[in-house]
């Protein structure tokens, strides 16, 4: 199975984005960072033990998909939404949603609109490859309302006609919009209107039938949200690991149980992936959070307990 | 008629030409100002000309090369008082030179903190922290330049010809080489890889006295694909182990990126099409119907659909195409498409050159008793590659500047890279410089190579008579 | 063999440079209507130079040359005006390849002194006769031998009714067989007076219908004499070293 | 001699395979075919099965459904409940305009180049040297995405029209929109127009345009009538008339009727809500495509005509001068004649690359067929297998009827030799 | 000059056709070692087809042709065989331009009779001399003159030590001196005692060296004589005729 081929290469093929601010990009030395790339470390700490064991191999819209089935990577960690065809279809498994997210719109805030449904006529700029442009045609078709369709490959390319007036409409999943305001020169003068036309729960996939490997990658995403609802983080994970009063924090922390075992790995996998870059709270904050220049609130991608979706399943 | 006689007894001197058509004033009015059109268009053009190195030039320097951000480099530039459309911003390009170069290809961290003393560790996050900028270009890619060199010295006996011959050495070996220093790995696998070329040679060698050439060279393309096939892997893994062995660091081909990426990929294709290339314009040449059927089929069929589906193929198809649970790299995938595409276009070079030829040096081979091969090898095929060369050249040049197309299918060469950087907070909204900069590296290889190839025709022409 | 009084070509105190090199050095010459003038002279002398700049195909950059009449500035309706009147013949012919015999002749009639097509084609064919060739008419100059190509290159220049006719080296790429074809033809033109400049170093030409020889060398005229003078008995050194090069062949 | 004996019989041997040249080559052929369908069915047999594996059925019944997506540019109708045929049909068109335009554009720049790189202005001669050197030496896919970001980020948005004291304005009398989406340019609109006609339920055609188009070319035949008098006139007399006025006349007068009997107007652009609402609109990813392949072309064609005009040896201008030819008649009736043949064949071939590099016009978002079928549609659907196949055939179709095209009409200006 | 009775070249009833064009009609020829053999005849009558016929450079397609006891069939080792025995001189000589005269001359020995390099090398300057241009061996042959070339390649055929020599109208694209340059060389041989069929038409050069002269016309043999008949007292009409314009010259 895929476990036995990422250990015996003793790295992690990982497909990210070709860079959306935020979520994943790479640095002057060629070090990648992000939200979705922290899950491809956290899944790299627990099967091989080094969060930096990953090859980031980066994916258009168009390529994603084959790399993924081809086996060319073993784990699609870029914002692609969970749908019916995805799963059923094209033969792969989701194995969570690290974000939920939804089909945006940002505009100026010179041009005065303050709904979608405001937009007739407008040009609109979509990131293609995705489901973004088939959510479009539909919400534009349901409102009855003309619009002109600009399809754009890279997010950095959109920003660059959205920008300088080339559309008047940026869409794509708000959590990218957000990033993509964030950097702006100017981030107020452009906002993001309330609708939000479609549900797009963005997670990581496998390739479908191999469950081992799946169930790897679904614990290790399950691991981070529990760790934050636990309180677990990276700085007191040391000291938990030590055992605690918690039976569940144990079971998680592998210092109770044999969780590990049952997954193929040690006892230690779930520590390790969320020494890696903290847990999933951790994560958001550091890479899109309010405290980054993205600020991005947690909304529905807060802890069931705050009133958002995040959600894992019990650790028994 | 006596009056028509004239003799001069004194020969004239020679004399200076009017002032206005010699000098500087003469070579104006000659090239510059014949005729009121001319001087109403030269005018044109030099203000044109004067208008845009002025607005470039303002654009141009702007003392942003030590910016870290996008908005560091709009202070430095509002501070300096400039007014244009926006300065330029060099700070992306100081910040990101290395990575366009040499993409994601790991740095030598072990030699680095030798050099520094920082540990390895800290050389990774962040090497020029530690070490001056040319030293890491120099050691922290030591592999990749040296591969680099060796192509040169290895090129040398082919493109020069006062090279000395011992060169060929290097021609021979640095294939092998440079897979070794790129990809890492143990030296044993080029090394097998190499034999099976040899064991093909001496195939060749041993059969053709004895069996005919059409069987030795059928066999010298089968025996080395059995050995690579079936015992160079285990041969290679034998002495892998043994103390007899170079090991360098393995580097998966998907950590090529940048102007590195598209050098490979048009070395590989390059190198790989001259040789399937003068096979497909052989066989199209040939009298023979079906194989000139095949090969006019997959020339034309190359020839007629853009590299990018073919890349295409190679990203979504080729692994469909193999047996099931085969994986190879994308890398390799593109590097054999186009390496395809580039033999097609390479094909019809040759097959020009073939054609060029008088058919009295095709009989008088055959007179003196050579068979197809000899005669091939030995007469047509050495005057034919002559003949192609600027045409060999500029299918190199096309193949090379078609490389950057693999950024549609999310490889990181320049381009794609430039993508990347783009996407990251310090550079989100930089353009022009990077493509400017992208446009630099390929102007310079790609005139380089059309001046050579320039160079050469000259000297055929002249060669020749 | 009539020699007219009128003045056909006049050349005074020409010079010409290229870039500094002086190639033409105050050259003075008159050409009388129906004269036939051979020049001689060591290779990059500047025969052909000279030959070239009285039609314009160079320029020259001091004193004058007048061509029936009409003075060669850069004016080009001066210009087109004397290039009609002399009609030139090329060492390597510059036949149109693209086009047949026939169409090459009638070219220059039909668009440039605007004759209609079936008078400028018995012109043509009139003149092709008088070359000897008239059954080539329809090919194309690729399917000729270089003597019949030459031959026609001369037809074609007279199809322009020409009153002077430059002959630069025209037998010089010539095999010896079709050398003669040639010369013949040009005999036969020089017979009915046209007016001749024919540089070449055909001796026998020149004795047989020269009036006058000029011998060229450094791009000046060194002498001119009428031939049987000016073979037999040469006034200038230069000339009898030259001479006795030629003949010495 | 018409006795034809049979040749002796040999008795077959088996290394008559190789040794005997009959059968050599026979053999080879054999052997050759053997490991050609050995290849062939290897690989199909490979992709039968990771199909089956996947479970994908090859099957081109997805290409029926609906595509689900819009198209901004469309030369045929077309909604995102139409059938990904249609998409592919829409994408196609758009790179058979792309590529035509191109073609167009990238001869007339590259001739134009081409001989000013032979002028006898230094200057203009190094410029035009410099133009070729830059454009030939950087990647297309550069020039197209530089082209792109030139347009977005010097011209104006069409909100800089907008206000009482608008940054930007309307060129020409207000007809004309330049903005960094596109540019907006008067359309015709007809008042009493002759409606459409339906072909095969698969694209309509306007009637109007087909009435001006009738008109048009029996204007157009009637100037080539007039002309064909004028070549009979100078052939009897000399004299050409002089016809152009005739030929604009025939030509223009009838249409100027049929446009007024239509009822024609022009439809001007007009700023309205977000975008200019009227005229017809060129997109930017149309127009930086069209741009970049040109003048990138446009170097190689720039060469093609150098070296095909110096081809002609510097002898037939100097004859076709000493008999007194105009420089224009040279250049049409002698020099032009015989570089044509030169510069043709190499010419078809830069058509071909042109159209092949209208490929990348995803790069900047233009919807060719490329975008849609081996785009959105393949991207959508996953059906790669077959959405790459019927993308190849069709670059394969549109490559051999290009060159089929030229060859034919590069047989019919050749020269004849001996 | 001895002829021995040993048979060198048979050809019986050879017929051969360019598709549907009869180029060579029942073609029936002896040649005995040593015999020198010239064949003459107007142009388009299939002299080079003949000689081409002997080294298979064209195939023909019924009768047999035996060269040195070997029959040529299709079996490429036979026609190897034969191909060593026989060496050709083409008209045009078909030097390889990429190789100095002495690797021209090495080539074949090298590759096809696996001469050590110094042997052959030594061969090769020995014919050289013998074609009196050894001090050419390391030029180019686009550095040598027609006659010179011609003359290599002769050496390159004897370099092979062939038992049988073809000329095909070696001396034909000569400039007149050049010709007699060849011919000098080709007399040595013919007094040596080799093989010869000789495509010429240099009259001379048959009445020197020649056994027999074969007149042929389309396509077949007419008359066959020694030098002195055929030249004198030719018997068929065709002959008669030939000779006229040849001699007439
Ligand atoms: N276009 C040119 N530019 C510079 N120098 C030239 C040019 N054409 C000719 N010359 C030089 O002018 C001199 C005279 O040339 P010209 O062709 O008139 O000589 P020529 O007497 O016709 O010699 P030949 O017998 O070789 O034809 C020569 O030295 C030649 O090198
Ligand atoms: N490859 C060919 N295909 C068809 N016909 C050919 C071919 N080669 C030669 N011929 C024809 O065969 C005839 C004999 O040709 P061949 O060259 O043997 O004549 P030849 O006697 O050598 O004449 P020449 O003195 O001109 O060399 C000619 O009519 C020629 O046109
Ligand atoms: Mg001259
Ligand atoms: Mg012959």
């Amino acid at each position: 199975g895929t476990v036995d081929d990422v250990k015996a290469r003793g790295k992690l093929n990982c497909g990210v984005t070709t860079g959306v601010p935020g979520f994943a990009a790479p640095d002057a030395n060629g070090n990648w960072a992000g939200f979705d790339v922290a899950v491809c470390r956290a899944v790299a700490a627990a099967v091989l033990g080094d969060g930096t064991a990953v090859e980031f191999i980066p994916t258009t819209g168009k390529t994603r998909f084959t790399a993924l089935a081809s086996g060319e990577i073993d784990l699609l960690a870029r914002n692609t939404t969970w749908t019916f065809s995805r799963d059923v279809d094209l033969k792969f498994d989701f194995v969570g949603v690290n974000y939920y997210d939804g089909q945006g719109f940002m505009v100026p805030v010179e041009l005065g609109v303050s709904s979608a449904k405001e937009l007739d006529g407008a040009t609109v700029c979509i990131q293609t490859g995705t489901t973004t442009e088939l959510n479009l045609a539909d919400f534009f078709r349901a409102n009855n309302i003309s619009y002109e369709p600009v399809p754009i490959e890279t997010n950095a390319e959109a920003q660059q006609q959205y920008l300088a007036g080339a559309c008047d409409v940026y869409t794509t999943d708000a959590s990218a919009l957000a990033a993509t305001r964030a950097t702006f020169e100017a981030p107020d003068a452009h906002m993001v209107l309330p609708e939000i036309i479609s549900k797009e729960p963005l997670g990581p996939l496998v390739r479908h039938g191999d469950n081992e490997w799946g169930d790897i990658a679904r614990w290790t995403l399950n691991a981070l949200i529990t760790a934050e609802e636990l309180g677990v983080t990276s700085a007191n994970i040391g000291e938990m690991a030590n055992g605690t009063n918690n039976p569940e924090i144990n079971r998680l922390l592998g210092t109770e149980g044999n969780l590990g075992e049952m997954l193929g790995l040690d006892a230690d996998w779930a520590k390790r992936a969320i020494m890696v870059e903290g847990n999933y709270g951790e994560i958001f904050e550091k890479n899109i959070g309010l405290s980054t220049p993205i600020g991005i609130a947690r909304g529905l991608n807060a802890q069931w307990t705050d009133g958002g979706l995040i959600y894992s399943p019990p650790f028994r | 008629m006596s009056n028509i006689e004239f003799v001069r007894t004194e020969m004239l001197p020679e004399k200076e030409p009017p002032a206005s058509t010699v000098g500087p004033i003469g070579w104006m009015r000659e090239n510059l100002f014949n005729g009121i059109w001319n001087s109403i268009i030269t005018v044109l053009f030099v203000l044109a000309i004067v208008w845009t190195v002025l607005s470039l030039l303002g654009w141009g320097i702007q003392p942003t090369w030590n910016a870290k951000s996008l908005s560091e480099c709009r202070e430095i530039i509002a501070a300096t008082g400039y007014t244009g459309h926006s300065g330029a911003c060099w700070g992306v390009i100081n910040d990101r030179w290395l990575q366009l170069l040499y993409g994601f290809y790991p740095l030598d961290a072990n030699l680095l903190s030798a050099v520094s003393g920082a540990s390895a560790a800290e050389i990774l996050a962040d090497p020029r922290a530690h070490v001056a900028t040319p030293i890491v270009m120099i050691l922290g890619y030591w592999r990749l330049n040296l591969a680099i060199i060796l192509l040169f010295v290895g090129l040398a006996p082919v493109l020069i010809e006062r090279a000395p011959r011992k060169l060929l050495i290097v021609t021979v070996l640095f294939p092998f080489i440079d897979v070794w220093l790129m990809w890492g790995g143990s030296i044993w696998g080029p090394a097998m890889a190499f034999v099976g070329f040899v064991l093909g040679y001496f195939a060749f060698k041993i059969l053709a006295p004895i069996a005919g050439t059409l069987i030795a060279v059928i066999m010298s393309a089968v025996v080395p694909i059995i050995w690579w096939l079936f015992l160079s892997g285990s041969a290679a893994s034998i002495f892998a182990g043994s103390p007899i062995d170079l090991t360098l660091e393995p580097v998966s081909s998907r950590q090529f990126g940048g102007f590195f990426l598209s050098i490979s990929i048009g070395v590989v294709a390059i190198l790989g099409s001259l040789p399937l290339g003068i096979v497909l314009a052989l066989g199209r040449q040939s009298d023979l119907f079906i194989v000139k059927a095949l090969c006019v089929g997959f020339i034309e069929f190359i020839r007629g659909v853009p590299l990018i589906t073919l890349l295409f193929v190679a990203n979504n198809l080729l692994n469909i195409f193999m047996p099931p649970g085969t994986n190879f790299d994308v890398i390799l995938r593109v590097m054999i498409m186009v390496t395809l595409f580039a033999a097609a276009y390479m094909a019809e070079v040759v097959r020009g050159g073939l054609a060029a030829l008088p058919k009295g040096q095709y009989e008088a081979a055959d007179a003196l008793g050579l068979d197809y091969w000899k005669a091939q090898r030995l007469i047509i095929m050495p005057q034919a590659l002559k003949i192609s060369i600027p045409g060999i050249v500029s299918t190199f040049i096309g193949v090379f500047k078609d490389t950057t197309l693999v950024s549609i299918i999310s490889l990181m060469d320049p381009i794609g890279l430039s993508n990347a950087i783009r996407a990251n907070q310090e550079w989100n909204g930089i353009v022009w410089e990077l493509y400017a900069f992208i446009a630099l590296l390929f102007f310079v290889v790609c005139f380089s190579m059309s001046r050579y190839s320039m160079f050469l025709e000259r000297k055929l022409q002249t060669g020749h008579k | 063999m009539k020699v007219s009084d009128e003045v056909a070509i006049q050349i005074n105190n020409m010079n010409k440079w290229y870039g500094t090199f002086h190639v033409l050095r105050d050259i003075n010459l008159t050409v009388n209507q129906g004269e036939r003038i051979v020049i001689a002279g060591p290779s990059g002398s500047g025969k052909s130079t000279l030959i070239r700049c009285i039609n314009r195909l160079e320029e020259h950059q001091q004193g004058d040359i007048i061509v029936d009449g009409t003075e060669l500035t850069s004016d080009l309706k001066n210009i087109d005006k004397i290039r009609r009147e002399v009609g030139m013949c090329f060492q390597h012919f510059n036949l149109f390849p693209h086009l047949t015999i026939l169409e090459n002749c009638t070219l220059a009639p039909i668009w440039v002194r605007k004759t209609p097509r079936k008078e400028a084609e018995e012109t043509a064919m009139h003149f092709l006769e008088k070359v000897k060739i008239p059954e080539q008419a329809n090919k194309y100059p690729g399917q000729l031998s270089g003597g019949q190509q030459q031959r026609v290159a001369i037809a074609r220049s007279l199809c322009m009714k020409p009153r002077i006719m430059l002959f630069d080296e025209p037998t010089s790429a010539l095999d010896p067989e079709m050398i003669k074809e040639v010369l013949d033809t040009m005999i036969e033109l020089a017979e009915e007076g046209m007016t001749m400049l024919c540089v070449t170093h055909e001796m026998g030409f020149a004795r047989q219908v020269a009036n006058r020889v000029i011998f060229m060398d450094a791009g000046q005229i060194v002498e001119q004499n009428e031939p049987e003078e000016f073979f037999n008995n040469p006034k200038s050194e230069r000339t009898k070293l030259f001479l006795s090069q030629i003949l010495g062949h | 001699m018409t006795t034809l004996t049979d040749p002796p019989r040999e008795s077959f041997r088996l290394s008559m395979l190789i040794y005997d040249t009959r059968y050599r080559s026979l053999t080879i052929q054999v052997v050759a075919l053997i490991g050609f369908m050995a290849l062939a069915a290897w690989l199909v047999s490979n992709t039968a099965n990771n199909l089956a594996d996947l479970g994908k059925e090859p099957s081109f019944a997805f290409l029926n459904e609906p595509a689900s997506y819009d198209i901004n540019q469309r030369l045929i109708e077309y909604t995102s409940r139409d059938s990904h045929w249609r998409a592919a049909g829409v994408g196609l068109l758009n790179t058979l305009l792309v590529a035509v335009l191109g073609c167009i554009t990238a001869t007339i720049l590259g001739v134009v180049i081409g001989v000013l790189r032979l002028s006898n202005n230094w200057l203009v001669a190094k410029i035009m040297t410099v133009y070729v050197e830059m454009f030939r030496n950087v990647p297309v896919l550069l020039w197209i995405v530089f082209t792109m970001a030139i347009l977005i980020e010097t011209l104006p948005a069409p909100r800089a029209f907008r206000g009482d004291n608008p940054e930007a304005s309307m060129l020409l009398g207000d007809s004309v929109a330049v903005t960094n989406r596109g540019v907006y340019i008067p359309e015709i609109l007809f008042s009493r127009s002759l409606g459409n006609v339906d072909f095969f339920g698969f694209f309509n055609v306007s009637l109007d345009l087909i009435a001006i188009g009738a008109v048009l070319i029996a204007g157009i035949l009637i100037s080539k009538l007039i002309t064909r008098r004028a070549n009979v006139i100078q052939a009897a007399t000399g004299d050409r008339p002089v016809t152009w006025y005739k030929r604009l006349g025939v030509i223009c007068i009838p249409t100027l009727l049929v446009l007024w009997i239509l009822g024609y107007h022009l439809g001007y652009p007009e700023l309205k809500g977000f975008n200019f609402s009227g005229g017809t609109h060129l997109r930017n990813s149309l127009i930086a495509l069209w741009l970049a392949l040109s003048v990138y072309t446009a170097a190689f064609i720039a060469e093609i005509v150098r070296a095909g005009i110096m081809s002609v040896s510097k002898g037939q201008s100097e004859a076709a001068s000493a008999l007194g030819l105009s420089s224009r008649r040279t250049m049409n009736l002698v020099i032009l004649p015989q570089a044509l043949r030169v510069i043709i064949p190499p010419m078809i071939s830069n058509y071909l690359n042109l159209t092949k590099n209208s490929s990348l016009a995803i790069a900047v978002g233009y919807m060719d067929i490329t975008g849609t079928l081996g785009g959105i549609t393949m991207n959508q659907t996953g059906r790669e297998l077959e959405s790459i196949l019927l993308l190849m055939l069709i670059y394969l179709t549109i490559s051999l009827s290009i060159s089929a095209v030229m060859n034919w009409y590069n047989n019919s200006v050749k020269l004849v030799e001996r």
